[in-house]
């Protein structure tokens, strides 16, 4: 059994994991970077390892420096989280032979599942719906006009080692198809290292919906429903939901059916994701799975009430599965956002720095996962999330109007984050309907501006806020010789009558 | 002392008449308020006006700017007083012009396209910088000369730090 | 339709019941003391009015300033949360005079459940089980004799006007009686100015046990199952859970019978609460009703899935009630602590003061409802609750676990709190086991002390750490002049090597 | 300059031998460490010894005096420095004694219950306190004579502020 645990991550998923960790008696080991010293996942972890430079190719990428604190430490398993090696098949096997459990599927299901054009195969093989198109990489451009005119136009080339939408190009006239292929294969050579290609047709007006499925050692496996994910941005999720405002119960149970084949097809162990391509007739086609934990997966644990953490450890255990498929149901809607650092009225400039003050949203059917603290330094290195707000209500509607209220309430000062841009997005109209799909942030963009709503006494108000600030720093100047060291006056004097009070 | 504020580029004058503990009055632009006002928190403060309950969160630019940021809107708001007006005096339209390439975040310096002494166009590249995962490119805003280069590729820099003077 | 709710009240309630407006749509007014300017209710309401000085009954405890604001802010309804004006008749009744909604029951109500002597004959009358005992009030102290002998001793005598412990004397022996009803009739009349006092038939380890009803105002009546209340001290609740570990499913179909049956014997029209005392054997019997959401309601939100304030808010719009008795099942487990601002190493000794900083537990399956903030000022003139941390999992263990690693996240430094009191308390056996009555905090001193379990190296790692500080402190003193203005050479130190790191 | 530290009540010597940034050489009673020791929130150190990661908070009660948590356990932590030695020589046993009776939070007084230079037996209750809506009894821990009564009924008080004076 395992005592205790390495997370090779860093941020709010490592806080996630450890939290499990706590509840389940198993000690846990953080790692760090050079940039993560103070970092709140040090703070949480029973233990905390330095592994290097701040860049991640210099720390927590760096497979072999991993590998020595689990053994420094005498860690029996390792959780990667999402991102970093956590979906890295030398990883996996490295764990394997060093004699320590990786906490996710078998570097076979990794590997199978990466490379986009195998796991089409595999995916046909095993009655998985794919979306049509080539099965091969494509090795003669001129081969390409004939094999996409058999497909039929509006068609989508794809790097078979690609993902976040680099190596991509859609086509939709036949004579932008020579150049649109050889455009693709210069660019997956570019960032891949690898110029196959395959084509796919095209999605108008596509849904992005997941299933995410858990599967034991022993061949059990079960899927715990779908998450909507269309709202993207720039290919990133922004806004997940389940359930999906488009299903419907026979849809659901046959794409669940669908995910659970998939996972078997490559002997999955562990809990992962299938992502789906879905059209408005709700035809839907496999798009990739993902073998790790979701950015998004506390919307399932809410709504199926379950840890997801906990099962991949009882899984990576050699336990069997204890949850039955026919027993799990989906209880009310919940909705996710992620908050990030970023100026969404400045093109979503990343905005790391000082977080002086958060006021964190709580109460009834809000689940906060994050990382930061006042007086925290986001670093520049990493990835710009800082944390997930999760609301969960009885209906759509009340887990809508929940998350506004959470946001409301969402306080952080000194960076920029998109929370301003996630309260527009709750009032987009074909999102409060359930109406949407990919394409959502982009036809959305006179709804999603910050618009300036003020009336002339809020902009007084304003101007009065901001000039006392400064009156005060003034005189506290001075009088005192030194702006920093003083409260304002004004908040001295609030709290001295405060004190008088007493 | 008399002050002006400019809120968004809107130039008004205020003016404190009274004070009472938090209670104040204020004149701004000619409008005379009542308020409460009180700081709950560093940069944030409480107002209670007319019964109304506002929250307004001050992030200082520097000693006379700030953002703000009420429940819904965003605003850019600057304290006038006797030294910035000498100083928007005598500066005419100069601080119209760009004098230097500058990031509005930290980050590291990824790629420096141009060298000291070079002539450059409106719109072009001058420095590209990486922070959190993303690349943003610095372009000049208008036909320039390249002065001096004060940091170097793979450097780390804060924000708002001059990178590249111009002439 | 009610548009804007006055809420008469301050602290975590005040804002729990803003957060449900604000997710109506419904504008809230704050109402705030001398001593809550900064208090964070103000801040949250969309209004807020100064009703006078610290002392509740200068402020809000006084019925014409509260009338006086929500007529002055057009407020359509006031809330009155728990405490303060909650379970007050002349308050209900002089809203309804001036044509205000209140948000509860009627006055009728109020008052019959309000008198104990009252409540209880009421109860008989509509079959529901109460205590063995006298319904009237002893006139005869020489009459008690007969009376107590007839019910068997031991036998509890307590004031009908009572609560919270006072004009209550606990009677074992025959030659107890004259002096036990003497002492209580004395007291009761000091306390409440009424030395009515009745009779009841004393349960030995007993448990409390309330149900939640929700009425409307169309006579239709349902419960939301129960909360274990058992875990108390000095009869105030401490820990509360649902469901009940020691609940049967018969038991609790015919409590919750018994419990709507209680609250139509008053017409009740809102949320309300049926306490029962219950014996190891399950016998239970009526104990009073709460006519005010409890504290506690959080809990049965969490497993039953509703928002009671919401609930509350519908009901006095004169909706019926959406939710059917038979829809309605308990899912999985949620626990509740209470955080006061007490010394539990010093006999709860109350600790207002400023707050310095707070970590907020969060993630999976918590809740939180809290008021403070970073900064704040706790006044000494109310209820020294600041919090409530709620957890649920699908299990009692696993949310006794989860329950842990919050409580273990949970920082709050500048005052003392019994949070580590509570972690001690989901500690002791008979807790974990789910065997406990209402005795079990005076009969596990011995779990529930402070230990010092720490190692030396704990030990030296607390040394070194003051020592550090006061180090800094100095130094910082020698080269600054002034020891408030700089941080901390470590801090700065560490500061600057992240920044540098950038 | 050497110093002491007491945790608890008990006195140890204490040296800081070696830094380097956050990382510390200690000698602490003869037992040395090697930790990394840093300053995340104002008052709150992570320490990193042997792998193992600390959390400790310091609340200063004065300027050499400490309540420090931990995830289990509290302690009361004294600097002793040579100005506190010399003191505590000079002092003897007089501090023992009680001198002045205080409160350890703030409050309102609700009742004196003795006069100026009245005597009072060890146990006898001199004033109350209420809090939170709770009421708390001060007593005398020895045969006493009430000094100076330094606060009226109704009147507020902070905490640890001498309310009576004790000879």
């Amino acid at each position: 059994m395992i005592k205790k645990i390495l997370v090779a991550n860093r941020g709010e998923i490592a806080i996630r994991v450890m939290r499990t960790c706590r509840e389940m008696g198993i000690e846990s080991a953080a790692v760090f970077s050079e940039a993560d010293r103070s970092s709140m996942h040090v703070r949480f972890a029973d233990e905390a390892y330095f592994i290097g430079e701040a860049p991640s190719n210099e720390s927590y990428l760096v497979i072999d420096k991993i590998i020595a604190v689990a053994k420094r430490c005498k860690a029996d398993a390792i959780h990667p989280g999402y991102g970093f090696l956590s979906e890295n098949a030398d990883f996996a096997d490295r764990c394997e032979k060093e004699g320590i459990i990786f906490i996710g599927p078998s570097s076979f299901a990794i590997n199978t599942m990466g490379d986009k054009i195998t796991a089409r195969k595999n995916m046909l093989k095993a009655g998985v719906p794919v979306v049509p198109g080539t099965s091969e990489p494509i090795k003669d451009i001129k081969e390409a006009v004939g094999l996409i005119m058999d497909i039929g136009l509006p068609v989508m080339v794809k790097a078979s080692a690609g993902g976040g939408g680099k190596g991509m190009r859609l086509i939709k006239e036949e004579n932008e198809i020579i150049a649109g292929v050889s455009a693709a294969k210069s660019e997956a050579k570019a960032a891949f290292g690898n110029d196959a290609v395959y084509i796919e047709k095209y999605i108008n007006s596509p849904h992005h919906i997941e299933f995410q499925v858990l599967a034991d050692k022993h061949g059990n496996c079960i899927h715990l429903f779908e998450r909507e994910c269309s709202v993207q941005r720039r290919h990133q999720k922004v806004v997940e939901e389940t359930p999906s405002p488009i299903m419907t119960p026979e849809v659901r149970a046959e794409m669940g059916k669908y995910a659970v084949a998939a996972a078997k097809a490559v002997n999955y162990a562990s809990a992962g994701t299938i992502e789906f391509i879905v059209d408005d007739d709700l035809n839907y086609y496999f798009l990739e799975m993902n073998t790790r934990l979701q950015v998004e997966h506390p919307i399932t644990e809410r709504v199926v009430g379950v840890d997801l953490v906990k099962e991949q450890i009882n899984i990576a255990n050699g336990k069997k599965l204890s949850l039955k498929q026919d027993e799990l149901t989906q209880n009310g809607h919940a909705i996710e956002v992620r908050i990030y650092a970023e100026d969404p009225d400045n093109n979503f400039m990343p905005s790391p720095g000082l977080v002086k003050h958060i006021t964190e949203p709580l109460g009834l059917g809000v689940r906060h996962d994050g990382y930061i603290y006042e007086g925290y330094n986001i670093p520049m290195y990493y990835d710009p999330l800082v944390s997930k707000l999760i609301v969960w209500a009885p209906t759509r509607n009340e887990a809508i109007s929940r998350m506004k209220r959470a946001l409301f309430a969402y306080k952080i000062v000194g960076i920029k984050t998109t929370i301003p841009f996630l309260s527009r997005i709750m009032d987009v109209p074909s999102f409060r309907k359930g109406k949407y799909n990919t394409h959502i942030i982009q036809d959305n963009q006179k709804y999603l501006e910050p618009k300036n709503t003020a009336t002339q006494k809020i902009k007084d108000v304003v101007s009065i806020t901001a000039f006392v600030d400064y009156i005060n720093k003034i005189e506290a100047a001075k009088t005192n010789g030194k702006a920093n060291a003083v409260a304002s006056k004004w908040k001295m004097c609030g709290r001295t009558r405060n004190m008088n009070r007493l | 002392m008399s002050f002006e504020i400019s809120l968004d580029g809107k130039v008004e004058s205020i003016e404190i008449l009274n004070q009472n503990g938090n209670t104040i009055e204020v004149l701004v632009g000619g409008r005379k308020y009542n308020l409460d006002i009180l700081e709950v928190e560093e940069g944030i403060y409480s107002i209670l006006l007319e019964g109304k309950s506002y929250n307004v969160e001050l992030t200082p630019v520097d000693n006379k700017k700030y953002t703000v940021h009420t429940l819904y809107n965003s605003f850019d708001a600057e304290i006038i007083d006797a030294e910035s007006r000498y100083m928007n005096s005598r500066k005419g339209d100069i601080d119209e012009e760009q004098s230097f390439i500058s990031t509005p975040m930290p980050g590291k310096v990824v790629k420096i396209l141009v060298k000291e002494g070079q002539e450059v166009k409106a719109g072009e590249t001058l420095v590209t910088v990486s922070a959190m995962k993303m690349e943003s490119e610095y372009k000049v805003s208008s036909d320039k000369k390249v002065k001096d280069i004060l940091v170097k590729e793979g450097e780390n820099i804060d924000g708002n730090q001059p990178l590249i003077t111009l002439e």
